[in-house]
């Protein structure tokens, strides 16, 4: 315990990490031989073989957790949680613990292939390293012998560390604009709104360890957010862990384990979060009860206000106080007036208080997730829990080597300049990537055509189906190259498939994210690569080199571990490999108006003053739409089209489709892993399946029973589910688990079929669309209707 | 002699499951498939079960995390016509799959439904066996046996070995189960019941204490805290 | 000098030729017992995951037939025994029928036990590292003696009939004469062998009764010994014996119908019989009916949570439509019958007896499973379900038609009515049995 | 002697519950044997193997 004080002032010291690295060492009695690195990473011989423990870090969700992998006899064994890793302090999950079913998971892509029939046709041949590298770099050079390499996309999934900027850096060197993230169908909206108002553009870190009152929007907290396990032990800790138990309440319309683990649940009509959130600022600005100094010294348009030109412009307060009356509010979101006016006052009477965003696809997809987003942020603003203990943090990232300097060639600049093939900066002028829009115009054309896509973790055909204008997109490029790992929806209708390794067998680092201070956590191979398959890094290297010129120097190393090792030669090497991770482990919050609090606000203005004012009025929007309307520059609630009974099909769709991640969802892995599915329904105890939960009301009005096999159908498409009776779900949605619906050719356990398709793929009832500002995804309240088998 | 005994923290418990796959991973329990989880018979030997009761909106929960409660006065080792299943002197019940007929009225007797049976043999994709622990305790068992939760014995065994190679006295704290090493809310607590200072021995005398249908007088090891 | 019997010739009949459609008859309850044979063989190669058992539905049909088979089983001992006892001499043309049905239905019964578990080829371990404490050590114990006893009661009987068939049969195979010859132990029909004969037989009679309330006792008691919802009853032990008493009673009546046409007994087996078994049947069904209203009543009084959900389950819940079938099997319609239509007819008799016995092979099936259903932890869950599966089902056909083989051959080699013991006069004595027809008048 | 120790460690330990089993089997095959060979040999010989006695010949409580 002794060393972490001294690295830092005692009294800069977070109570939090002090008190959690006490509890990690001695009451899970996970303790003392986990404390001593050096004995367990040295290898005994046991009774059963040659035994060592790889510490490396996972890549199965966007946590990053550090692994203590037991490895015997060269095969990996078990997976536990590194106890020297400040994030899971040794616990791990349950997607953890299964990764090894994804390392030796029987439907990985064991080395390259390519189609040799139609696309889609399933007539794969393997073929060496080589000649798949030389097959995409022979096209990437085609292209771009050709003047066109912007008409090569990219689109990827969550991408950890280094690979981020390798992948920005390999696509900007190349000379294409389009490295598309799938960010805009989750955590994009968060984003956005810290970005809108705050002036960072980066993802909120909520403080739970201090906060004392925690009131989450969304049903993912504990079960899917980005930083699932911080936060879990961030509750656990809030709960039990100090003095003083702080309240968490979930909204939510489903009771997900968030709202059964909190201490209140509040459901609330699908789409309606936005208008939740404001009808809680006006209860806290009528009664006076927020943050006045903190209002008054350090935001900006919470009153109203004449701009320089003299034009009178409406504050966030007038707008609440006139527009979100309690009643209206009550009325769009189905809670009661004096439920949101108790939970308004204990919010700003319970200080620190901190109201989340939700991260996860699905959440925030009902056409008002930018200004749902604004609204929920603001609440935080209003009670002063920006960048305090028990407040909203933001992410520090550690000082790393530098990237080794490369001038851009004629061709990349060129390609730098063109717009973007999903409109983001164009047709979205504030979205920094819009995954849903790719398909639409790749088959409109627009701004060209695409030559060429790259799959790296993203999965759209599964992601985005609509109706199958996705898979036109997809067979309407030439050429469409996968890494894929296992025979995913879209790597079906590739070209060529670069298989990746999994995380456990490759080099690599994630950056330490969600509990605000800066760290590294290192990701080294557990056991040598079991298939012919290569860390997607490696062959962008690789293909950087065959292409060769400006794009070879950019990338100077041999392999991704030279590049890791020298971005992270800041760090000690020895320490980072025995500790698996590197951090500062101390989170210092910034003093409203001090020198680190334009860190904090305003930083990455664009086009707004960087005053360290947070902007209930976001002058970034009022400067780039130039618009009349305050509305716009205001956080408020747009109700979406499908909620209001008069919508199109609200009589023959008469159900709002839910669809909430589920902690037993595999996020980054596209394949079966068994323990997952055999735990997947945990309230619905529906194993290997989906189901759809739906209100004792809907049942009783449909004469549906529990356990039928009813279809639920949206004008797009129709599933097949199980119906379970739920008393947790607002009486007029249902739920539909997402993450299931993937093809297995695997026999998954005896008796089963060959060639099942494991439960059902709700994403194909939504059509996806975009928010026409911000470019993030929409995809809903989808409306369905449920009838029997 | 130690008696080993596990506290679950509720309010920390977040149902995550995580658990019932560390479980599975350690003690090799087998791939059931759509077809046999169906039919109930998937084998997680510590799973979390939930209780729902109460209608919209006023719903009251309770997730219940269920390892074997490795009784003090267990039913399951009563009925055993062939003493295949017994509690070990520091209170762990074990199955001997050797010797266990497969007659199944342990399962029937447990009140806590803690016992499963093999009803076909273990089955792993060939590629997934890749993984199985090696240790010799947890070799996946034969068809027609019962197995339940051990508390990780093989952990005891090697935390002894390892205390023994390093030549100091083993401590009650060197050996942790499985599901409560990788508890995400560190709800789990494992230790010496008979130790007077073990954390185990003080929680389960906390206010917040309860087991499992205490009423039966099994005298459960695994109790509860109370959520909230 | 043998026992004088003028009924000897039709008795031996049956006896002394084995004719086609027996072959026929055999020919086809072999084939049912060997696919029974063969499905069991599966489900050893397999695993138990053949079957529709499940979690927590762990213990299914073959537990079923196990009760109901020992339930069955009850028949003979009861008939001969008991009523030997009591001094019920009507009793003695139907011993041996009802005692074979004991005698071949208890293999069946254990067997069931042996199909049943998950590791057949371990069972000796039951002996070697046995521990008392566990029902099942009791109901092996009990078990075994009972069937051992069971056999060695029958054979004492029989033996006096086997030297007559020696003495008579002389036409029959060689092999068949030598069979007669063993097992006859040289009977020479010496008044003083019948005396001491009388008395071994007696002094079992008491004996076995006692068995005969052990072994089913014990038999439930493998459910009553757990803590489980619905079993854990005092009353269990009475209410499983009661049943099986039932049970065996109405099988007699079936029986002895089958027989009297099939062999042409009308003489020996005559009506009064029937009317004899319809008053005990009548005492039993309401002795039954008592049982049934004090468990469930003292139950249902209590509302205690467990017990309420698997008493409603059968009440009005899944297992609803069985209980009350059941309850119209095994006691509304079968009632009706004895007292209204019964009497003197033996076609209304075997109708309300096959009911009772279909309605109490339904009453194991219903004590067993919805508990099982509905265990105390899971049943929040959402219910178990059970549907036997097609091995579960050959098994259990195979063990009837093993039961009817079994008994079929048996007729075909010894005389089913004892010869001695409803002989007018005895060697020696000048003990007479009063004559049948007199016995039996109502 | 610690009568009530010994019933308790026959009913909790593995084995003795099979030589009971053994026992109680192994005693009726007997006593069945000897009544058999009583009664059959009834009249033969005077010789008397077994007593004849009014009593009840049969042990009820095995």
């Amino acid at each position: 315990m002794e060393n972490f004080p001294s690295q830092t002032p005692p009294s800069e010291l977070s109570r939090r990490d002090f008190i959690k690295f006490g509890a990690a060492a001695a009451i899970a009695g996970v303790g003392l031989n986990a404390l001593q690195p050096a004995q367990q990473a040295t290898s005994v011989q046991a009774a059963v073989g040659e035994e060592t423990i790889v510490k490396t870090t996972c890549a199965l969700c966007p946590s990053g957790c550090g692994l203590d992998v037991r490895v015997v006899n060269g095969k990996a064994v078990k997976v536990e949680g590194n106890p020297l890793h400040p994030l899971n302090q040794g616990v791990c999950c349950l997607r953890g613990q299964t990764s090894l079913e994804v390392l030796y998971s029987p439907e990985r892509i064991q080395r390259p292939r390519v189609q040799m029939g139609e696309r889609g046709s399933g007539d794969w041949k393997e073929i060496s390293w080589d000649e798949a590298l030389e097959l995409a770099a022979g096209k990437l050079g085609e292209l771009r012998a050709a003047g066109k390499p912007h008409s090569v996309a990219l689109m990827h999934g969550e991408l950890r560390g280094q690979m981020r900027q390798t992948v920005q850096r390999f696509m900007r060197a190349y000379g294409s604009p389009n490295v598309i993230s799938r960010e805009s169908l989750g955590e994009g909206a968060a984003r956005m709104a810290l970005w809108l108002s705050q002036g960072v553009n980066a993802l909120p870190v909520y403080d739970i360890n201090n906060a004392n009152y925690v009131l989450t929007f969304g049903g993912n907290l504990l079960e899917s957010s980005r930083n699932l396990i911080g936060y879990l032990g961030a509750t656990a800790f809030m709960r039990r862990g100090r003095p003083q138990r702080g309240k968490l309440v979930a909204v939510h319309p489903r009771l997900s384990l968030t709202g059964i683990k909190a201490d209140e649940w509040v459901p609330i009509r699908p789409g309606t979060y936005g208008a939740l959130a404001l009808g809680m600022a006006n209860v806290i600005i009528n009664s006076k009860l927020y943050d006045e100094a903190f209002v008054r010294d350090f935001t900006f348009g919470f009153e109203d206000f004449e701009d320089a030109e003299g034009t009178l412009h409406k504050g966030f307060k007038s707008l609440v106080l006139e527009t979100y009356t309690l009643e209206r509010v009550s009325a769009i979101t189905g809670v009661s007036t004096d439920k949101i006016a108790r939970i308004a006052g204990e919010f700003a009477t319970n200080r620190p208080a901190v109201a989340m965003l939700p991260t996860e696809a699905g959440e925030l997809s009902s056409g008002n997730a930018l200004y749902t987003a604004l609204a929920v942020h603001a609440l935080n603003a209003l009670v002063g829990s920006i960048d305090v203990k028990g407040g909203v943090l933001l992410q520090r990232f550690p000082k790393l080597a530098d990237w080794p300097d490369y001038t851009l060639d004629a061709t990349a600049r060129l390609g730098e300049s063109r717009e973007r093939i999903d409109g983001a900066g164009s047709q979205f002028p504030l979205a920094l990537s819009a995954y849903q829009n790719v398909p639409e115009r790749i088959l409109e054309g627009k701004p060209y055509p695409i030559e060429a896509l790259f799959l790296l973790n993203a999965n759209p055909l599964y992601d985005l189906p609509n109706g199958g204008r996705t898979l036109e997109a997809l067979q309407k490029v030439p050429f469409v190259v996968s890494f894929a790992s296992t025979l995913d929806e879209s790597a079906a209708y590739a070209d060529l498939i670069l298989p990746a390794s999994t995380f456990l067998e490759v080099w690599g680092d994630d950056y330490l994210e969600g509990t605000g201070y800066a760290g590294i956590s290192l990701r080294q191979p557990a056991v040598a690569p079991l298939h012919d398959t290569r860390n997607p890094g490696d062959v962008l290297l690789d293909l950087a080199h065959r292409i060769g010129g400006n794009l070879a120097k950019a990338f100077p190393w041999e392999t991704y571990q030279d590049l890791i090792m020298q971005r992270l030669s800041t760090l000690d090497w020895e320490k980072l490999q025995a500790n698996g991770n590197w951090s500062e482990l101390v989170y210092f919050n910034a003093q409203p108006g001090s020198p680190a609090w334009s860190e904090v606000v305003g930083r990455d203005r664009l086009n707004a003053p960087k005053d360290g004012r947070f902007d209930f009025f976001s002058r970034e929007l009022f400067a780039l739409l130039a618009s009349d309307s305050d509305l716009a520059c205001l956080p408020h609630f747009e109700i979406p089209p499908a909620l209001a009974d008069t919508a199109e099909g609200a009589l023959d769709y008469p159900f709002l489709l839910v669809v909430q991640p589920l902690i037993t969802q595999s996020q980054q892995w596209q394949g079966i892993v068994p323990t997952l599915q055999e735990s997947y329904g945990l309230q619905g105890h529906v194993k290997w399946d989906s189901w759809v939960e739906i209100s004792q009301k809907a049942a009783e009005a449909l004469h549906l029973e529990d356990g039928q096999r009813v279809w639920v159908e949206s004008p797009l498409d129709r599933v097949q589910a199980t119906v379970r009776v739920y008393a947790g779900i607002w009486p007029n949605a249902v739920f539909l688990p997402p993450g299931q619906g993937h093809h297995t050719f695997v026999r998954w356990g005896r008796k089963s079929e060959q060639n099942m398709v494991v439960g059902a793929n709700p994403n194909v009832l939504s059509l996806f669309t975009s928010e026409p500002l911000s470019g993030l995804a929409v995809a809903g309240p989808t409306r369905v209707r449920i009838y029997p088998v | 002699m130690p008696r080993w005994g596990m506290v679950i923290d509720l309010d920390k418990c977040f149902a995550c499951q995580s658990c019932t796959a560390a479980c599975r991973m350690e003690n090799n329990t087998p791939v059931a498939g759509k077809n046999q989880a169906d039919m109930g018979r998937a084998i997680l030997w510590n799973e979390v079960l939930p209780f729902i009761e109460g209608e919209y909106p006023n719903i009251h929960t309770t997730m219940l995390p269920r390892p074997c409660m490795h009784c003090d006065n267990p039913p399951c080792v009563k009925v055993c016509p062939v003493q295949a299943t017994y509690k070990n002197e520091e209170g762990i019940v074990l199955v001997n799959y050797d010797r266990c007929i497969g007659c199944r009225m342990c399962t029937v007797a447990c009140p806590y439904a803690v016992r499963y049976f093999n009803w076909y043999p273990p089955e792993w994709p060939e590629e997934l066996k890749a993984h199985l622990n090696p240790e010799p305790e947890v070799q996946p068992r034969p068809k027609g046996v019962v197995e339940k939760c051990t508390f990780c014995f093989q952990r005891l065994r090697k935390a002894r070995e390892e205390a023994d190679a390093e030549g100091r006295p083993f401590n009650a704290t060197d050996y942790t189960p499985a599901c409560v090493q990788t508890c995400t809310g560190h709800a789990r607590y494992f230790g010496d019941l008979d130790d007077p200072n073990s954390l185990v021995s003080k929680l389960a005398h906390s206010p917040r204490a309860f087991r499992m249908f205490e009423e039966l007088g099994t005298q459960p090891k695994v109790y509860y805290l109370k959520q909230g | 000098m043998e026992p004088k019997n003028q009924n000897v010739q039709q008795i031996l009949a049956p006896v002394r030729r084995v004719s086609a459609g027996d072959y026929l008859l055999w020919g086809v309850l072999l084939a049912l017992l060997l696919t029974g044979l063969g499905a069991w063989t599966w489900q050893f190669i397999e695993g138990l995951g053949i079957t529709g058992m499940n979690r927590p539905v762990y213990w299914g049909v073959y537990i079923t037939n196990f009760v109901f088979f020992i339930g069955l089983a009850h028949s003979g001992t009861f008939i001969s025994a008991i009523l030997r006892i009591a001094g019920q001499s009507w009793r003695a043309p139907l011993t041996r029928a009802a005692e074979a049905i004991t005698l071949f239905s208890l293999p069946f019964g254990a067997g069931s036990i042996i199909i049943d578990m998950g590791h057949p080829e371990r069972i000796l371990n039951v002996i070697f590292y046995g521990r008392y404490q566990s029902p099942i050590l009791w109901d092996v114990t009990a078990v075994s003696l009972y069937m051992l006893s069971s056999i060695i009661f029958f054979y004492f009987s029989l033996i006096p009939d086997i030297a007559i068939c020696r003495d008579r049969l002389t036409d029959a195979p060689r092999w068949q004469r030598r069979m007669y010859q063993i097992l006859a132990l040289g009977w020479k029909h010496h008044p003083e062998q019948y005396r001491r004969l009388e008395k071994v037989l007696d002094g079992m009679a008491v004996f076995m009764t006692m068995l005969v309330v052990t072994v089913h006792t014990v038999v439930s008691w493998l459910f009553g010994m757990t803590v489980q919802p619905g079993w854990h009853t005092a009353l269990i032990g009475p209410f499983f014996l009661l049943g099986a008493i039932l049970s065996g009673t109405a099988a007699v009546v079936i029986t002895l119908a089958i027989l009297r046409k099939v062999y042409h007994l009308e003489n020996v087996l005559h009506v009064g019989l029937f009317n004899s078994l319809r008053k005990l049947l009548i005492t039993f069904v309401l002795g039954w009916l008592y049982m049934m209203i004090a468990e469930h009543l003292t139950i249902g009084y209590s509302s205690m949570t467990e017990e309420m959900v698997v008493l409603n389950d059968k009440f009005s819940g899944t297992f609803s439509l069985i209980f009350w079938s059941m309850a119209t099997f095994v006691f509304g319609l079968p009632l009706l019958i004895f007292l209204f239509k019964g009497k003197n007819n033996i076609g209304w008799m075997v109708f309300a007896c096959v009911l009772i016995n279909i309605g109490m092979w339904l009453e194991r099936y219903i004590v067993i499973i919805p508990t099982e259903v509905s265990p105390r932890m899971l049943h929040v869950m959402g219910q178990g379900h059970y549907l036997p599966q097609l091995p579960e089902i050959l098994i259990t056909i195979a063990c009837f038609a093993g039961l009817i083989l079994l008994y079929a051959v048996f007729t075909r080699f010894f005389p089913i009515v004892p010869i001695w013991e409803t002989a007018q006069e005895l060697p020696g004595h000048a003990h007479s049995q009063p004559a049948p027809a007199a016995a039996a008048s109502d | 002697m610690n009568i009530g120790g010994l019933v308790h460690a026959y009913f909790d330990n593995a084995g003795p519950g099979g030589v009971f089993v053994l026992l109680v089997v192994g005693v009726a095959c007997t006593t069945y044997y000897l009544l058999a060979r009583w009664f059959v040999a009834g009249g033969r010989t005077e010789s008397q193997a077994v007593p004849s006695t009014d009593e009840q010949p049969v042990s009820m409580d095995e």
